[in-house]
C-alpha cells in the first residue's frame, strides 16, 4: 500500500474481494452456505483437468469479446456491440464450416476463422465509418445494431442455414475439418485466445499502429497536433475491434458448439465489457481477468448442486465487482485507502456527441 | 414564418398533427375495425417505450447519459408486481416509482457525486437488476388489475375513443406526463435551467442555477419514470412479472430519445412510429396479407434509427454537456 | 499605489482594498486597491500575466483573495461564489461567453431569474424586458434569435444585457474587446459609454492603449500583480500608459550575435484563415522568414496568431493565399507532412495540443516522431531506442523528471514546455514555429528556451516566434512583425525598436 | 505504464478468489433459494446415498430457463418430483444458464448415480443422447425431444401438439360468436408452436367453416419470444379489436401475456396451453375456457413409474394430448358444445380425425 506501484494491483483485488463478500452477506440472506458455494465454484472451475477446460472454454469467448472492447477503449471508443458482431461471426463460420466440407483442415479451419473474423469487422466498420464521418455515437449504433444481428442470425439459423430434417432451429454440424479440438487437455480456442491478447497487446502497446490509436483514445487534438488521422484512427479501431468480436464468435462455433444455435452465445459481448473494465483496459490482464469470469459462469451447475443455490448468484457478484472497480471512490471509502497519485478512473465516453 | 420559442423556424405543429389525424380517419375509413386495432396497439405500446424515453430525455437534457433504463424499468416491474401482490396495486405502483428513483438517485451519485463514468453506471444498473430480480423472484403471486376507464364523450369517439379514451390509469398517466413535460422542459423556468444545466452548465452556474441538484432532481425523476414505466409493464398491461420481461424496452427507449431529438411529444410520435410498424406487422399476419420474417420486423426500427442518424446526423444534436461530469 | 482621489461624497461603488493572492509560490497580486465610482469606466491596463484575471476573480467571487478586502457600496462583502456578487450587483461579461447556444437572446437574458406567470415562463415579458433593456442602452438584439446564430458582438451584447438584467450597477468587463472585429469594438465602447451615462460602473479589462483612452475615465496599469499607476487618459497619452504598462522590470537579454541571414524560408502570401467558428482570423498575412533569422510575431491576443500558427503548421485548413517552404507550396499540406518537411511546431496550448498527459515523458518525446526510423522498425516501436533518446534529451533539454517513464502530466508546466521544446528543437529543423514558447515558464526556463531558439537559428534554421510577451520578442527576434486584425502592421528591426514603439501599433495608434 | 502491473493486479486478483473460495474446508449443502414449486415435496438434494440400489433418485435437467417457468420446465420438474417421492426416493433439478451447459449439468447428476435423468426442451436432445450412450445403466428422459433412432435406455416423451391444438380450436370454432378466433404465438422457430398454431387454426375450421383465424408469431429473436408478456397482451387486444372472440395463448410468458389481457376484457374467451393453466396462471381465470395441454407432468411421472418397474421401452413415449377441464365455464359452455368435443377430442385420439398438420 506504500508504493504507488501496488496500487493497481490492489484495486481490483480489492474490488474483487469485497464483492465476494457481499456476495457471501447475500448468499447467507438467501439461506444457503457460503461456504458450500465456495466449494462449489472451486470444484466446478478447477478441480480437475476437466473442469479446468470448461472454464478455459467459458473463458475463451469472455477473452475475445473483452479484448474486443478494450481495443476500442484505446481508442477513446467504446464498442457496445461485440454481441452482435460476435453472433455474425459465429454464424458465418459455422456456415462455412458446413458449406465447405470437403476442404482439406489446413485450409478449411483457417478460411473459416477469416470468415468469422471479417463478419465480425462488418458491422463495427460501419458503426466506426458513420462515427468517423457523420459524427454519429458508436454506442448507439451498435446498440442497434445489436438487436439487428440477432434477429438476422436467429433467421438464418431458422431458415436459409437450417438444418434439414430437424425441427430445431440450428445450422447444420461443422464439418470435422474446420472444428477446433483440444490439445493436452486445452481447448485450442482458449490458446488461440491468449495468443490474441498478446497479440493485441503488443499491437496496442508496441507499435506505431497502437500508438496511434492510443494518441487518438488519449488526446485527440495531440492526435491531430501529431498528425495522426483520427477518423483513421476511429475506424480501424472500430474494425479491429469487431474482427475480434468475430474472431470469438468463430471460436465458438468451430471449437465448443459445432454448429451455430441461436440462443448458445447469449450475452458474451456484454460480458466483455464487464472483463475489460475488470481488466483496467489492458490486454494481457484480460487472461485472468476472462478466467476469473469463466470460471464463475462455469459454477452454475455446481453451485446448484452443491450449495442449492440460484445461479443468478453470480451476476449479482459480477455487477458489485464491476461498480467497484469503475467507482475506486467508493472502494477507497470502504476500505480507507489514502487516494493516490496515479489514475485510477476508467473513462470511456465524452458524451454523445464529440 | 412561424417559430418555436427556441426560435427556429417551424413547420407549424398542428398542421403536421392534423394531417395526421386526417391520415389516421382516412385509414379508418378504409379499413374499418382493422385501423383501429392497429393504432390501438400502436398507442398501447408505445405508453411504456414514451415513458422510458422520457427518463432518458430527462436526464439527457440534465447532462446525464443514463443506459441503465432498462435495469431501471425491470425492477420498476418487479417491485411494482410484488408491491401490488402485498399491498394492491396503488401500493404496487408506487413502489415502482420508488425504487425507479433510488436507482435514479444511486446513477446521480456515480454521475454526479462519484464522477464515475455514466456508462458505466447505466451498464452496472442494468447488470445487477437483472441478476436481483431474478434471483429474488418467487412464482405463483397474483395481482388485482387496474381498471379500464372510459372517458365519456371521448371514449365514445370513432376511431379516436377506443385507441385513445378507453385506457388504463397508468396510460393515461403517460400521456400527462408526456405533455406536461413537453409543456414544462419548453415553458417552465424548471424546464429552461435543466436545458441549460444540459447543454452549457458552466452558464447555468455562473447565474446561480445548482448545477448538482437539478442533476440529481432530474435523474432521480427519470428514474421515477422508468420505474412507472416498468409498473406500466407488470401492473398496468400483463398482471404479471417475469424475468426479463421488459425484452430490450430500455435500449429501445435509448433510441427513441434520440429519433425524438430530446423532445418528449417527438420521442412519443417516434415510439407510435414504431408501434405501428409492429401493429402493422401484426395486422397484415392476421389478413395473411403475405408473409414477412418476423425477425425482419423486429429489425425495422433499429435499422430506421441508424438510416436517421446517419443522414440527420448534423441536426440530431444531443445537449452538449451529456456525459460529461461538472465541474 | 498613486493617485487615490479621497473626499468624493458617498463611497464608491466598488472598492478593493490591499487585495493579495498568491498560487503556490507565485504572486498573482501584491496588495492591489482600486475603486470605481457610480458611472464611471475604469480601465485596467496590463500585458498577459500581469494579474489583471486574478483580480477580476477575486472581485467575481471566483477566487478569494489571501488577504485583503473588497467593498460594495463601502460594506465589505465576502463573494464565495458567482451568486454571492451578482446578489451584489456585479456583473461580469467573461472572455469566454457563458451563453446557452441553443436558446433565445432572451431565455438566456432571464435564465435563472425568469419572469413567470402561473408558474410558466412569461416569454412576452422576457422578451419585453431584453427590448427595454437593448433599447436603453442600444445594445440592438433580437430577443427571439438563438444565440449560437448570432456573431461575437451580438453574444457580447446578450452578455452584457444579461448582466442588467439582474441588476448589475457594477460590470466587469474582461478583455471584450480581445475577440471583436474593430467595427465591433467600436460599437462596444460607444455600449460602455452609454452604459456608464446610465449610472452603471464598469470596470473595462484590456491591454489596448486605444480602448482606454477611448472609453475609460481613470486607467489603473497593472504589472506584475501590482498597481504601478492610476492616470486619467486625459493627463497622459498612449505612449505614456505602454511605458507604464511594459515597464522596464524583467529585461530578458541574452547574448546571441547579430543575425547572418540566408535564403528564403519561409513565405507566407496572402494567406486567409478562419477560426474555429468560421470568422476570417487571418486575411491578407504576408511574411517572409529567411534561414538564419528569428523573425517575432508580436500583437494583442486574438488578432490571428493561434491561426496563423496553425495554418502554418498544417493544423488548419487554409481559405486562401499560399504558404511557400523552400519554394515548395505546401498550403494543401497536413500536420505530418509539413513536420516531416522539416517544420518545427511549438504550439500555443501545450496541454490540448503539444502533449498526451498520460504519456510518459518518453513517448511525448516522440509524439510526432514515433514512427520515425530509429524509433520504429517495420511498425514495431523500438522503446528501448526511445527510452535512449529520452535519457538523452531530458539531460541534453534540462527537463526536471522523475524518469523517462514518468507520466507528463507529472512534470510541472515549466518542464512540460521544455519537454515540447526538446522534442521539437532536438532535430534539425529548416523552420521553427514557436508559438507562446514560454507561457506559464518560470523565467529559468524561460532564458533556457530563448537559448534554444537562437541555437536552432545559429543552426541555420529559420524561426518564427509568436508571442504576447513583448520582452521576449526583444530578447529573441531579429526582426518583429506586429499583427493586427489578422494581418502585419507593421515590421520593425528588433535592434532598434523599443517595447513603446510597438505597444502602440499593437494598441491600434499607429502602423497601416 | 500501469498495464504491466495492471497485469500483476488481475492475476492477483484471480489468486485471491480462489483462495478465499477454495482454501475453506467443505461444508454441508444448505437448504436454499431454489425451492421446489410443489409445496409438499420437499428438497432433500441427493448426498452420497443415490449410489445405493434402495435409494431412488430422479435428475432433472431444464432446457435455458427456471423451473418455477409456469411451463414445460415446471411441468417436467412436477411430474419428476411427484414419481420420485411415490417411490420413496429423491427428486432434484439444476436450472440450465448456458446452453453450452447441457452436457455438464446431465453429467452433474451421473456423478451424483442418479437413477434417472429427464431432460427437457428438444435443445438438450442431442447432449442426452450422448449421455444415454455412455451410460447404459441410467434411464434418460427426453421431454419434448423426438428420438428418430431408438437408444434402449432413452425414451423422448413427446406429443401430438397439433392434436392438442386441433381439439382447442374445434372447441374455439363452436363457442365463436363474431366468427373470429385468433393465436398469439411465440415464435415459429420452435416446432412445437408451430405445431400448436397449425392444429388450432384447421381444428376450428373443422367445427365452424366460417371461421377467421388470426395468427401472429412474436417479431423478435428467440431470446425474447417467448419471454414477452407485454407484446402478447397487446396482440390479444389487436385481436380483439379485429372481433376475435376466443384467443389462443401459446408462447411461454409472451402467450401468458395474451390470457391475461384478454381475462381483463369482457366476453372473449382464452385458451391457454402445455399446462392446465387454470393453475399456472391464476389471473386468467376470467376468460380461461380450457387448455391445450401436453400433459408432461404426468408423462414424466408415468415413464418414471415404468422406469421403476421395468417395463419401460427406448424410443419415442407418446404423452397425452387434450384439453384441460372447463373449471368456472362448465356452467357457460352449452352441453350440444361439450359433446360434440368430447367427440372431436375421441377421434382426434384415434386418428379417425387427422389434424391436417403434417
Amino acid at each position: 500500500m506504500h508504493t504507488d506501484r501496488l496500487r493497481p494491483v490492489l484495486l481490483p483485488v480489492a474490488a474483487v474481494a469485497v464483492a465476494v463478500a457481499i456476495g457471501a452477506a447475500i448468499v447467507l440472506a438467501a439461506g444457503a452456505s457460503p461456504v458450500a458455494a465456495a466449494t462449489a465454484i472451486w470444484v466446478a472451475a478447477f478441480s480437475g483437468t476437466d473442469a479446468i477446460a470448461a472454464t478455459l472454454e467459458k473463458a475463451t469467448p469472455l477473452l475475445f469479446a473483452g479484448l474486443a472492447v478494450i481495443v476500442g477503449v484505446r481508442a477513446g471508443l467504446f464498442n457496445i456491440g461485440a454481441q452482435g458482431q460476435l453472433l455474425v461471426g459465429a454464424i458465418t463460420s459455422a456456415y462455412a464450416g458446413y458449406r465447405l466440407a470437403g476442404l482439406p483442415p489446413a485450409v478449411h479451419l483457417p478460411l473459416c476463422l477469416a470468415i468469422g473474423i471479417l463478419s465480425g469487422a462488418l458491422p463495427a466498420l460501419l458503426a466506426g465509418v458513420l462515427r468517423a464521418t457523420r459524427g454519429v455515437h458508436e454506442v448507439i449504433v451498435t446498440i442497434m445494431l445489436n438487436t439487428i444481428l440477432v434477429n438476422l442470425t436467429d433467421w438464418l439459423a431458422g431458415g436459409p442455414w437450417m438444418e434439414q430434417g430437424q425441427p430445431v432451429s440450428r445450422t447444420p454440424a461443422i464439418a470435422g475439418s474446420a472444428r477446433m479440438a483440444r490439445v493436452a487437455g486445452l481447448p485450442v480456442g482458449f490458446l488461440l485466445a491468449v495468443a490474441m491478447a498478446f497479440v493485441v497487446w503488443f499491437v496496442l502497446d508496441r507499435t506505431t499502429f497502437g500508438f496511434r490509436l492510443a494518441t487518438v483514445g488519449a488526446n485527440r487534438n495531440a492526435a491531430h497536433y501529431a498528425g495522426i488521422s483520427v477518423a483513421g484512427a476511429t475506424v480501424a479501431a472500430m474494425t479491429l475491434s469487431g474482427a475480434l468480436a468475430g474472431l470469438g464468435g468463430a471460436v465458438e462455433s468451430l471449437g465448443i458448439v459445432g454448429r451455430f444455435e441461436p440462443g448458445f452465445n447469449a450475452g458474451l459481448g456484454f460480458d466483455g465489457i464487464t472483463i475489460a473494465l475488470l481488466a483496467r483496459v489492458s490486454p494481457r490482464a484480460v487472461i485472468p481477468a476472462a478466467v476469473l469470469i469463466g470460471a464463475l459462469r462455469a459454477s452454475s451447475t455446481q453451485l446448484q448442486a452443491r450449495a442449492r443455490l440460484a445461479p443468478e448468484i453470480v451476476d449479482v457478484v459480477l455487477a458489485i465487482a464491476l461498480l467497484l472497480v469503475a467507482a475506486p471512490l467508493i472502494l477507497r471509502w470502504l476500505l480507507r485507502l489514502r487516494p493516490g497519485s496515479c489514475r485510477t478512473e476508467v473513462q470511456l465516453t465524452r458524451g454523445w456527441g464529440a | 414564418m412561424k417559430r418555436s420559442w427556441t426560435g427556429r423556424p417551424v413547420p407549424p405543429n398542428g398542421l403536421v398533427a392534423g394531417s395526421l389525424l386526417a391520415a389516421a380517419f382516412v385509414a379508418y375509413g378504409i379499413w374499418g375495425f382493422r385501423a383501429t386495432a392497429v393504432l390501438g396497439f400502436a398507442v398501447r405500446s408505445s405508453t411504456p417505450l414514451a415513458l422510458a424515453a422520457m427518463c432518458g430525455i430527462l436526464c439527457e437534457r440534465t447532462g446525464v447519459i443514463n443506459i441503465g433504463i432498462e435495469g431501471q424499468m425491470l425492477l420498476g416491474a418487479f417491485a411494482g408486481f410484488f408491491g401490488a401482490a402485498a399491498f394492491g396495486v396503488v401500493a404496487g405502483v408506487a413502489a415502482a416509482v420508488v425504487l425507479g428513483a433510488l436507482v435514479g438517485a444511486f446513477l446521480a451519485l456515480c454521475a454526479v457525486t462519484w464522477r464515475v463514468d455514466q456508462i458505466i453506471a447505466g451498464a452496472v444498473i442494468n447488470i445487477a437488476a437483472a441478476g436481483f430480480t431474478s434471483f429474488l423472484y418467487r412464482p405463483g403471486r397474483v395481482i388485482g388489475s387496474l381498471p379500464t376507464w372510459r372517458i365519456p364523450l371521448l371514449g365514445d369517439l370513432p376511431l379516436l375513443g377506443p385507441v385513445l379514451f378507453r385506457a388504463q390509469p397508468l396510460t393515461y398517466l403517460t400521456f400527462v406526463v408526456v405533455i406536461g413535460l413537453q409543456v414544462a422542459l419548453f415553458r417552465t423556468p424548471w424546464g429552461r435551467r435543466t436545458t441549460a444545466v444540459g447543454e452549457h452548465p458552466g452558464a447555468a452556474d455562473t447565474v446561480g442555477i445548482d448545477v448538482a441538484r437539478y442533476r440529481y432532481g432530474n435523474v432521480v425523476a427519470g428514474g421515477a419514470l422508468a420505474g412507472l414505466a416498468g409498473a406500466l409493464l407488470s401492473v398496468e398491461i400483463t398482471g404479471s412479472f417475469d424475468r426479463g420481461m421488459t425484452a430490450g424496452r430500455g435500449f429501445l427507449a435509448l433510441a427513441i430519445v434520440i429519433m425524438g431529438r430530446w423532445r418528449p411529444a417527438l420521442a412519443w410520435a417516434a415510439a407510435l412510429f414504431f408501434g405501428v410498424l409492429s401493429g402493422l406487422v401484426n395486422q397484415l399476419n392476421f389478413d395473411r396479407v403475405f408473409d414477412v420474417p418476423p425477425q425482419f420486423v423486429a429489425m425495422l426500427p433499429y435499422a430506421t434509427t441508424i438510416v436517421v442518424l446517419a443522414i440527420f446526423s448534423t441536426r440530431v444534436r444531443p445537449p452538449a454537456a451529456a456525459g460529461r461530469p461538472y465541474p | 499605489m498613486s493617485g487615490r482621489r479621497e473626499g468624493d461624497a458617498g463611497a464608491p461603488l466598488l472598492e478593493a482594498r490591499g487585495l493579495t493572492k498568491r498560487f503556490g509560490s507565485v504572486v498573482a497580486n501584491e496588495d492591489v486597491s482600486l475603486q470605481l465610482r457610480r458611472g464611471e469606466v475604469l480601465g485596467l491596463l496590463g500585458e498577459n500575466g500581469a494579474g489583471k484575471s486574478t483580480l477580476v476573480k477575486m472581485l467575481f467571487g471566483l477566487h478569494r483573495p489571501d488577504s485583503g478586502e473588497i467593498r460594495v457600496g463601502g460594506e465589505v462583502v465576502r463573494l464565495r461564489s458567482p451568486r454571492d456578487a451578482i446578489g451584489m450587483g456585479i456583473g461580469m461579461v467573461h472572455q469566454h461567453f457563458q451563453l446557452v447556444p441553443v436558446m433565445t437572446v432572451a431565455e438566456n437574458v432571464v435564465l435563472g431569474a425568469e419572469p413567470t406567470r402561473h408558474r410558466f415562463v412569461d416569454r412576452r415579458r422576457a422578451a419585453a424586458e431584453v427590448q427595454e433593456l437593448s433599447e436603453r442602452f442600444g445594445l440592438a438584439v433580437d430577443p427571439d434569435a438563438v444565440v449560437e446564430d448570432l456573431p461575437i458582438g451580438a453574444q457580447q451584447r446578450v452578455e452584457i444585457i444579461k448582466a442588467l438584467y439582474r441588476g448589475a450597477e457594477i460590470l466587469i468587463l474582461d478583455e471584450p474587446s480581445a475577440v471583436l472585429t474593430p467595427e465591433e469594438t467600436d460599437e462596444l465602447l460607444r455600449v460602455v459609454a452609454e452604459l456608464a451615462a446610465g449610472g452603471v460602473g464598469i470596470v473595462f479589462i484590456t491591454h489596448k492603449l486605444r480602448e482606454v483612452m477611448d472609453a475609460a475615465d481613470r486607467v489603473v496599469v497593472l504589472r506584475d500583480g501590482r498597481v504601478v499607476g492610476e492616470v486619467a487618459p486625459g493627463d497622459t497619452d498612449e505612449a505614456g500608459l505602454a511605458a507604464l504598462m511594459v515597464g522596464r522590470s524583467v529585461v530578458l537579454r541574452i547574448d546571441k550575435q547579430p543575425a547572418r541571414p540566408g535564403g528564403t524560408v519561409l513565405e507566407i502570401r496572402g494567406l486567409e484563415v478562419d477560426d474555429d467558428r468560421g470568422r476570417r482570423a487571418v486575411q491578407g498575412f504576408d511574411l517572409e522568414v529567411r534561414a538564419g533569422e528569428i523573425v517575432g510575431v508580436a500583437g494583442v491576443q486574438g488578432n490571428g496568431q493561434r491561426e496563423l500558427a496553425e495554418a502554418i503548421c498544417g493544423m488548419r485548413p487554409r481559405s486562401g493565399g499560399c504558404v511557400l517552404l523552400r519554394e515548395h507550396d505546401v498550403t494543401r499540406l497536413g500536420a505530418r507532412a509539413i513536420h516531416d518537411l522539416g517544420v518545427a511546431h511549438i504550439p500555443e496550448d501545450r496541454n490540448k495540443h503539444g502533449l498526451v498527459g498520460s504519456y510518459s515523458v518518453a513517448d511525448d518525446l516522440v509524439l510526432n516522431r514515433f514512427d520515425e526510423p530509429g524509433f520504429a522498425r517495420w511498425g514495431r516501436r523500438e522503446r528501448a531506442a526511445v527510452r535512449r533518446w529520452a535519457e538523452q534529451l531530458i539531460i541534453e533539454f534540462d527537463v526536471r523528471t522523475p524518469g523517462v517513464e514518468a507520466p507528463a502530466d507529472s512534470l510541472s508546466g515549466g518542464n512540460q514546455q521544455k519537454l515540447i521544446v526538446a522534442r521539437e528543437l532536438s532535430r534539425e529543423s529548416v523552420l521553427v514555429v514557436a508559438a507562446q514558447p514560454t507561457r506559464g515558464v518560470d523565467v529559468g526556463s524561460i532564458e533556457f528556451i530563448h537559448r534554444q531558439l537562437v541555437a536552432a537559428r545559429d543552426r541555420g534554421a529559420a524561426v518564427l516566434v509568436i508571442s504576447a510577451e513583448l520582452e521576449e520578442l526583444l530578447a529573441v527576434s531579429d526582426r518583429i512583425a506586429v499583427m493586427r486584425s489578422g494581418c502585419v502592421a507593421a515590421m520593425f528591426d528588433a535592434g532598434s525598436v523599443t517595447s513603446e514603439a510597438i505597444g502602440l501599433v499593437m494598441g491600434g495608434a499607429a502602423g497601416h | 505504464m500501469y498495464t504491466k502491473k495492471a497485469t500483476f493486479g488481475t492475476v492477483a486478483l484471480a489468486g485471491l478468489l480462489a483462495l478465499s473460495l477454495g482454501a475453506t474446508a467443505c461444508g454441508s449443502g444448505g437448504s436454499a433459494s431454489a425451492k421446489p414449486v410443489e409445496a409438499p415435496i420437499a428438497m432433500k438434494g441427493f448426498s452420497g446415498d443415490c449410489a445405493s440400489k434402495d435409494v431412488f433418485c430422479v435428475g432433472l435437467v431444464t432446457d435455458v430457463g427456471k423451473v418455477d417457468d409456469k411451463s414445460f420446465n415446471q411441468s417436467a420438474w412436477q411430474g419428476a418430483a411427484r414419481a420420485a417421492v411415490a417411490a420413496g426416493g429423491h427428486a432434484e433439478y439444476i436450472e440450465t444458464v448456458d446452453p453450452k451447459d447441457y452436457a455438464k449439468n446431465i453429467q452433474s447428476f451421473l456423478d451424483r448415480k442418479a437413477d434417472v435423468v429427464v431432460t427437457v426442451g428438444f435443445a438438450i436432445g442431442d447432449a442426452t443422447a450422448t449421455a444415454a450412450k455412455a451410460n447404459p445403466a441410467v434411464h434418460f428422459i427426453g421431454v419434448d425431444a423426438f428420438q428418430a433412432t431408438t437408444i434402449p435406455n432413452l425414451t423422448g416423451l413427446v406429443f401430438n401438439e397439433d392434436k392438442a391444438g386441433f381439439m382447442a380450436g374445434a372447441l374455439a370454432g363452436l363457442l365463436t360468436k363474431t366468427n373470429v378466433v385468433a393465436a398469439v404465438l411465440g415464435t415459429d422457430k420452435v416446432p412445437p408452436v408451430v405445431a400448436f398454431g397449425k392444429g388450432w387454426e384447421n381444428g376450428a375450421k373443422f367445427t365452424n367453416p366460417k371461421v377467421k383465424v388470426l395468427t401472429t408469431y412474436h417479431p423478435g429473436g428467440l431470446d425474447v419470444a417467448f419471454n414477452d408478456p407485454t407484446w402478447g397482451a397487446q396482440t390479444a387486444k389487436q385481436a380483439l379489436d379485429n372481433t376475435a372472440d376466443v384467443i389462443f395463448g401459446a408462447g411461454g410468458k409472451t402467450g401468458n401475456g395474451a390470457l391475461l389481457e384478454v381475462a381483463r376484457q369482457q366476453g372473449a374467451y382464452c385458451v391457454g396451453v402445455d399446462s392446465d393453466q387454470w393453475e399456472t396462471v391464476p389471473g386468467a381465470r376470467g376468460c380461461l375456457v380450457t387448455s391445450a395441454e401436453k400433459d408432461i407432468e404426468d408423462g414424466v411421472a408415468t415413464l418414471i413409474g415404468q422406469i421403476r418397474d421395468g417395463s419401460v421401452k427406448g424410443g419415442n413415449s407418446f404423452g397425452e394430448v387434450g384439453l384441460a377441464p372447463f373449471h368456472d365455464f362448465e356452467e357457460k359452455v352449452p352441453a350440444a358444445v361439450k359433446t360434440k368435443i368430447e367427440g372431436i377430442v375421441r377421434d382426434i385420439g384415434s386418428g379417425k380425425i387427422p389434424t391436417g398438420v403434417n
